[in-house]
C-alpha cells in the first residue's frame, strides 16, 4: 500500500483496521487498567471500537472529516465512561479539524492529532506529566505537526514512535485524574491504559499505510 | 482466588440487562427511556427533577434509588462505566417537569465529563440543570481537596435527603441548597478485604494480598489510607472513625446523625452489625447521638468483600427530609 | 476454594455480637431481652403479639425482621442453631400483651422441638401461644407431606403480612388464620452455586462441585431436586418457575402475586434483577399478574452463593396487610 | 479405676471427663454433620458441654440425678439446634431416672438410658432407622437393659460397644429427621451425627470406669 495520501475510501478501510486492532487488544487494555483504574478500559474500547466499525460498515460518509467524526460519536454514545468522553472527543474534535479535506495526508494527520489534543484537554483538564492518553497524544500531535511535509508513512512512522515513547513514559508518572488518581505512587511502573490505546490507535493507522 | 460462580446469561449484556430487570422491580412505577435510563412514571407538572447515575455493576445504586421521595430519573452506564452524554441527555429530558434539575453523582472523572456533556446538551434544550458532586470518601484526598474526593456509601444518605426534599421544594435552588448541605454534611470510608469480579472476564477488579486490608480503599480499589493486616471488628471501628472524625466536619457531644454501615457485596450482614456493636459505644463516647442507623449492602462492587462506614449530621431541616418515607428498589423506609 | 476474609472478633462470639449490633442498630426502638432475643419496645397493651425466631447466620432474617408492623420480637439462637427453649420463653414473656403470642418460623426438627419446649414453659406461665410454620421450600418434598419441608426465603413476605396483621386484629386466632393463609399461598424454591461458610471454623457449610448448581438446595445445603451444570439466568428461570408451577397452589391467568428474587449471600443485585428480568415475561405469559416485587439478601447463608424465588399468591385481604408500611433492619415499606 | 459403682463425686468426675471428650472432639462431629447436615453439630455440642463443665465444676449437687439434670439442663439452654433439645432430653430425662440412687451402678445405668431413650424418642418422635441419635440410643438402653446384673465396667464396655455400631449402622440409613432428611440417599455412607456423640459420650464413660 504505502502511500503519500489516503482517500476517503481508504481513510474508512484504515479507521477499520483501527477498530479491528483495539477490539482484539482487548485484554492487554483491561489488564493496563487493572493495575492502575477499575480493569475496564479494554471493555469499555471494545465497546466503542464495535460501534465505530458498524458505523463505518454503514458507510454513505460525505467526506473524511464525516468519517472520523463518526467514530468519535459512535465511541462517545456507546463507551460511556472516562475513555467514552475522551476518546470520543479525541477523533470528534479531530475530524472535525480536517472538514474541508479531500485527501488524508500528512497535514491533515497534523490538523487531526492538534484538534484532538485540544479537545481532549478541554474536556479532562489534564496536561502533558498527568498519566492520561494526553501524555501518548500531546507528543504525537507535535510530531506531526514537524513532519507535515513528510509523506504519510513517514509521518505516521515517526507519530507512531512519539505515542510510543510517551505511553512509555507514562509509567513514570503520578496519576492525578481518573481512578488512577487515587493510587498515588501505587501506579508508578504501569503505563497508563488510555496512552496505551492510544499508541495502539496510531500504530494500526500507520500498519495501514505501510504494511 | 477462584470467584464466585455468576448466574448471568451473556456476559457483555449484563448492564442492559439488569436495568431491565430493574425496571421490572418497580411493577409500573418506573419506566425505560431512551437507550440507558430508568424514570419514574407519573412525575407530576413543576416538580423540581432530581436525577443521579453512574455506572451499573454497584446495585442496587445509583439506579435502584429511583423511587417514590427518591431520584425521579437514574442514568445509567455500562458495568462500572459513566453513562455516555447521550443517556445523560434523555433521562434529564424525561425528568423535566419545567422546573430544572439536579444531576446527583459520584465524583468520578469519567461521571463528571459525561454528565457535564449531558448538560450541555440539555442547556441547548432550555433544559435548566444544577450539579452536585458526592465526594464523601475522605480516604481519598486531604479536606482542602474536596474536589478530589470521590463518592462512595454516603451517597445512599445524601440521595435519600435530596429525594425528600425533591418532592417538596418548589424551586431547583432550594434543592441544590439542600443537597449540599446534605453532601457537606457527609463523610465515608471504606476498608476492603476482597476484590469483586468483572462480570464480562471474570478478572479481578484489583489486587490485594490474601489476608490484607485496604482501609479507605474505594470501591474499586483505588487507593486508601494503608494496606494492613485484616484485624478484629473491634480493632478496625475506631480506626475508621477516626478517619472520619479526625476529617473537617466539626462533630462532638449532643450532635445528632445518620450512621450507615455498608456492606461492598459479600461481606456478610452478620459482619455489619458486629462492625455497628463496635461503632456505637465510640460514639456514645463522644456524645454523638445516633439518630437513626441504616445497615445493608446498598453501594457494591460486585462480590467485593469490605464494608464502608458513613456518617451524615443532621440539623432540623436534613432530619425533616430524612424522615420522610421513601420506596425504592436499594432503600425503602417508613415515615419515622 | 478460599473462602471471603470476616471482620469479625471472636469466631465463637459471632451470634451473641450481631444481636448486640442489631439491637443498637433499632437505635432505641428495640432491646435486647434475657440471654438472647430482640424485642420492639413501647409494645401497646392488648396487641396480639407476632415472635419469630430461629438460628443465627442468616442475617437479616428472622431477628432483622423484628420492627414496626413487623414482628414484635424474635428469639436468636447460635450460628446455625435454633434457639433453646429458655430464651424462647424469655422472648415470649416479653412480647406478650395479654392476647397471646403466634411463633412464626422455619420448619426445621431443632427449631421445632425447641419452640414446642418454649411453648410448654410459656403455658405454664398461663400465656397462650400459637403456632405457624414456615414450609415454602417445594423442592423439599412433595405437596401431600408439606410438613417436611423446609422454611427458606417465602418467609419474609409471610412474616410482613403477619406483622402488619398482627397490628390491626384483635385476636390470636385471627392473626393466625391470616398468617395460616399467607403461609399456604407462598411457594419457593432456590439454587445453590457455592457454600457459605461456618464463621467459628470457615469451613464450608456443604460441597458442592465447581461449576455445579444445586436446583432446590436448601440454604444449609439440603438436598434438593437435582445437581446440574450452572447455566444462564435464561434457562434457569423457568426451570424455577416449572418447579413452583407444578405444585399445589393453583395460579393462573388473573392472578396477583409478590414476587421475591432472594440472594443466598454474594449472589449480587445484579443477577437478581437478571433473574427479574427472565422471570417476568414467563409469569405475564400465564396471565399472572405481579403486583410487588421484592429483590434483595434477605434470607442468607453468610456467604453462600446462589439464589431463591418466591411467590405469594394475593387476595384482597392479604394485599391489604402488604401494602401497610412497615419497618424493619431486614425490610422496610412504604405505605402502598 | 475399675469400679462396681460410682459415689456422686465420681458421676461428677465422669461427667467432666465426658465433656472434655466432646469437647475435643469438635472437629470430627462438624465433619460427620458436614457430611449429611449443615457442619455445625460439633460446635453446639462443644457448647454444651463447655457449659455443663462449668456447671460441674460449680458442684454443690445434693445427689446424682441432680448432676445428670444439671448437664441435661447446660447443655438445653445453651445449644439450641437440634441437638441441644435432643441432648437436653436425653441427661434430663436420664437424670431424673435415677432420682433416689446412692450410687451409680449398672442398674442405674440401664434406668438412666431407659428413660433417655423414652424421652429423646418423645421429643423428636424418630425411631430406630430413621438415621438419629436413637440408632446409638436405643441399643445402647437395650443393651444396658441385659446387662444390669454385670459389674458396671462390663456393662458400659457393652453398652459402647451396642452405642458404637448402633452408629455404624447407621451409615446405611435413609435420613427422615433433621437437617439430613432433606439429602435422601445421599446421607447413606456417613453416620449420624448425633449417634456418633452419643458413642462417644457413652466410650469416655466407660474409659473414666476402666481407663
Ligand atoms: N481527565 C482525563 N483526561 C484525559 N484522559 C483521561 C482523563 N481521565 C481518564 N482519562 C483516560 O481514561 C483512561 C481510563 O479509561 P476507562 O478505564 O475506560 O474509564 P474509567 O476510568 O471510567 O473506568 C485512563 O487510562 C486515561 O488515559
Ligand atoms: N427428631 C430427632 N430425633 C432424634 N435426634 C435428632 C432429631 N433431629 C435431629 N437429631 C439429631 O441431631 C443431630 C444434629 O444436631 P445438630 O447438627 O447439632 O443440630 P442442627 O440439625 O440443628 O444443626 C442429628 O445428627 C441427629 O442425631
Ligand atoms: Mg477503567
Ligand atoms: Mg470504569
Ligand atoms: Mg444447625
Ligand atoms: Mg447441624
Amino acid at each position: 500500500m504505502s502511500k503519500e495520501s489516503l482517500n476517503l475510501e481508504e481513510v474508512v478501510e484504515m479507521l477499520d483496521g483501527v477498530c479491528d486492532k483495539i477490539i482484539a487488544s482487548e485484554p492487554i487494555l483491561s489488564e493496563a487498567d487493572r493495575n492502575i483504574g477499575d480493569g475496564d478500559h479494554g471493555l469499555g474500547m471494545q465497546r466503542g471500537m464495535t460501534a465505530a466499525k458498524e458505523k463505518l460498515a454503514e458507510g454513505g460518509f460525505p467526506s473524511i472529516d464525516k468519517a472520523l467524526m463518526a467514530v468519535g460519536m459512535a465511541m462517545m454514545s456507546s463507551m460511556g465512561g472516562a475513555s467514552g468522553a475522551i476518546f470520543g472527543t479525541l477523533f470528534s474534535n479531530g475530524g472535525k479539524a480536517v472538514a474541508g479535506c479531500e485527501n488524508f495526508d500528512s497535514k491533515a494527520l497534523a490538523a487531526f492529532l492538534k484538534a484532538a489534543c485540544e479537545g481532549v484537554q478541554a474536556r479532562g483538564k489534564a496536561e502533558v506529566g498527568d498519566k492520561t492518553v494526553v501524555d501518548a497524544l500531546a507528543p504525537a500531535a507535535e510530531k506531526a505537526a514537524e513532519t507535515e511535509a513528510a509523506p504519510l508513512e513517514e509521518a505516521l512512522d515517526s507519530v507512531a514512535e512519539a505515542a510510543e515513547s510517551g505511553k512509555e513514559a507514562s509509567k513514570d508518572m503520578v496519576a492525578k485524574f481518573g481512578r488512577a488518581k487515587s493510587l498515588g505512587d501505587g501506579a508508578v511502573g504501569h503505563p497508563d491504559a488510555g496512552a496505551l490505546s492510544f499508541s495502539l490507535i496510531v500504530q494500526a493507522m500507520r500498519d495501514y499505510v505501510k504494511p | 482466588m477462584n470467584k464466585t460462580p455468576k448466574i448471568i446469561n451473556d456476559p457483555n449484556a449484563c448492564a442492559a440487562e439488569l436495568l431491565d430487570g430493574l425496571v421490572e422491580a418497580y411493577d409500573g412505577a418506573a419506566r425505560k427511556v431512551g437507550k440507558g435510563s430508568i424514570v419514574m412514571n407519573d412525575l407530576p407538572e413543576g416538580k423540581v427533577a432530581l436525577l443521579v447515575g453512574g455506572g451499573s455493576g454497584h446495585e442496587p445504586i445509583y439506579h435502584g434509588l429511583v423511587g417514590r421521595n427518591m431520584a425521579d430519573g437514574a442514568a445509567c452506564g455500562d458495568i462500572f462505566a459513566a453513562p455516555p452524554p447521550d443517556i445523560v441527555l434523555e433521562a434529564t429530558q424525561a425528568v423535566d417537569r419545567g422546573k430544572g434539575v439536579l444531576y446527583l453523582y459520584g465524583n468520578y472523572a469519567g461521571d463528571v465529563m459525561n454528565f457535564d456533556m449531558g448538560a450541555e446538551l440539555a442547556s441547548d434544550e432550555d433544559i435548566e440543570v444544577q450539579t452536585v458532586l458526592i465526594w464523601d470518601d475522605v480516604a481519598s484526598a486531604p479536606p482542602e481537596r474536596k474536589e478530589d474526593r470521590r463518592g462512595i456509601a454516603g451517597l445512599v444518605l445524601i440521595v435519600k435527603i435530596a429525594g425528600a426534599a425533591a418532592a417538596a421544594v418548589d424551586s431547583l435552588e432550594e434543592l441544590v441548597r439542600i443537597t449540599r448541605k446534605a453532601r457537606d454534611n457527609t463523610r465515608s470510608v471504606g476498608v476492603a478485604v476482597a476484590a469483586g469480579s468483572i462480570p464480562a472476564t471474570g478478572a479481578p477488579t484489583f489486587e490485594l494480598e490474601e489476608g490484607k486490608m485496604g482501609v479507605g480503599m474505594g470501591i474499586h480499589g483505588e487507593k486508601g489510607v494503608r494496606v494492613d493486616t485484616i484485624c478484629t471488628a473491634d480493632e478496625l471501628a475506631p480506626q475508621l472513625l477516626e478517619i472520619i472524625l479526625g476529617d473537617d466536619l466539626e462533630l462532638g457531644e449532643g450532635d445528632e446523625i445518620l450512621l450507615f454501615v455498608n456492606s461492598l457485596g459479600s461481606t456478610t450482614q452478620m459482619e455489619l452489625l458486629i462492625m455497628n456493636r463496635a461503632l456505637k459505644p465510640l460514639l456514645a463516647e463522644k456524645g454523638i447521638k445516633v439518630y437513626d442507623t441504616v445497615i445493608g449492602d446498598i453501594v457494591t462492587c460486585q462480590e467485593m468483600a469490605g464494608l464502608s462506614v458513613s456518617v451524615l449530621k443532621l440539623d432540623d431541616e436534613l432530619k425533616k427530609y430524612w424522615n420522610m418515607p421513601c420506596q425504592s428498589v436499594g432503600y425503602s423506609k417508613m415515615e419515622s
